[in-house]
């Protein structure tokens, strides 16, 4: 098993009503697969995921990237800084 | 791989922006020419636009409340300059700043500068690059307040690589 | 006429350019997006270049001596913020600002600052012109003083209207 | 006859020694006409006074041009500021 932190940005901590979610998952899990396992925690970002970005350890990520060991993982949406 | 020896400021804060010390920070002996860019928060927006795929109409801004998450924005301001000084070899000294927390109109949020010996060896093209990779790469979001409601901006670009 | 609502900003000083204030001074409640150029004594060229007609090569600047005519200057500075506007008419405030008398290396000289609504709107540009504009038109010129020699800097740019 | 005043700026004032002359010159006088005045009193601008601009008034002037009445005339070398 792998245990991961979620930190949840902008829109995503608003939906989940958190900023954090520790988790354990299976090694080899994708990126694509822990949105899933989000989903069935947090049913409330479930409408948001489809346009989500992903970063692992402060690099973005997508839908088949492996969640390495205690990874550091955000999701957030489409950045709108300046 | 010898260290460069152009100075690259980077920050995340909630402080002012300095931009007369910024500009200190990276101008050396060499240098003859800077291009300069700032973003405010603009009270008044009359230009339709669009923020989470929906149109928007003019309107008033209160203020905008700015959220990082830091810790990656600083490693994607350091790709910025990365990625200027890949293609524009003259670039000398390079300073990016966001600045975060509630923020009222006509303040200064973002700044990014770029140093050169001469004005005409790409450093204004550098600038505006550097602008507008920010507001693709760099995870920083903004929340306006307005005098009806508040409402989340999101930005468009979805990033196909690291 | 009506007169304009934006405010241009324009000095010969002999005073340091606080590029906050002046940035201030041309941000409007409308306003989203600055360029600000600033030119800076190079301590070091490495660059050859070209000053009255003969090449140069690469040397040593102890420091600059500026003058002006100072009238003609503030009224050409006008001309070339009245040029600005009637290329981009987006542009809302403009400051020009020339610093002159004894200047040593990393010194910041001259200053154009343009501000607009958005980013995409042309201020990149608008600086720009005015920086060229500037060196064509604005009567100052600048004596070097090296470490073996002093010389007066004469441009190339011969005015063919007023 | 028309009294006018000469401002001299960078080379022009390190060449003729001096920041400005007042002259009396015909009325209906140009400026190449002025400029062979002006060599006739100062020998030292002649080698110059080829690539020299001129102002009337704060407004860049050219051969042609017609001095007018009390006007402030300036000498200078193209100009490098910034």
């Amino acid at each position: 098993m792998n245990k991961i932190n979620i930190l949840f940005f902008a829109t995503m901590r608003t939906r989940a009503k958190r900023s954090s979610l520790e988790l354990e998952i299976k090694s080899d899990t994708n990126v694509a697969e822990l949105k899933e396992i989000i989903t069935a925690k947090i049913p409330a970002l479930e409408a948001s995921l489809h346009h989500t970005l992903v970063s692992i350890n402060r690099e973005y990520a997508f839908d088949e990237d492996i969640i390495p060991e205690n990874a550091e993982i955000a999701l957030f949406p489409p950045v709108s800084g300046g | 791989m010898k260290p460069s020896p152009f100075p690259t400021i980077f920050s995340i804060t909630e402080d002012e922006i300095d931009l007369n010390t910024l500009l200190d920070k990276i101008t050396l002996t060499s240098t003859g020419a800077a291009a300069i860019f700032t973003g405010m928060v603009r009270g008044k927006t009359s230009r339709t636009g669009k923020a989470q795929g929906i149109k928007y109409a003019p309107h008033e801004t209160t203020y905008l409340e700015y959220e990082a998450y830091k810790p990656m924005a600083e490693e994607k301001m350091l790709q910025v300059a990365k990625e200027i000084r890949e293609k524009w070899g003259v670039v000398e000294g390079i300073a990016i700043v966001q600045r975060i927390g509630k923020l009222y109109p006509r303040t200064p949020t973002v700044l990014i500068a770029c140093t050169a010996s001469h004005r005409d060896t790409g450093v204004f093209e550098a600038a505006r690059y550097g602008i507008d990779r920010l507001k693709e790469i760099v995870p920083v979001w903004k929340k306006e307040i307005m005098p009806d409601g508040e409402e989340w901006v999101e930005g468009e670009y979805i990033p196909t690589e690291k």
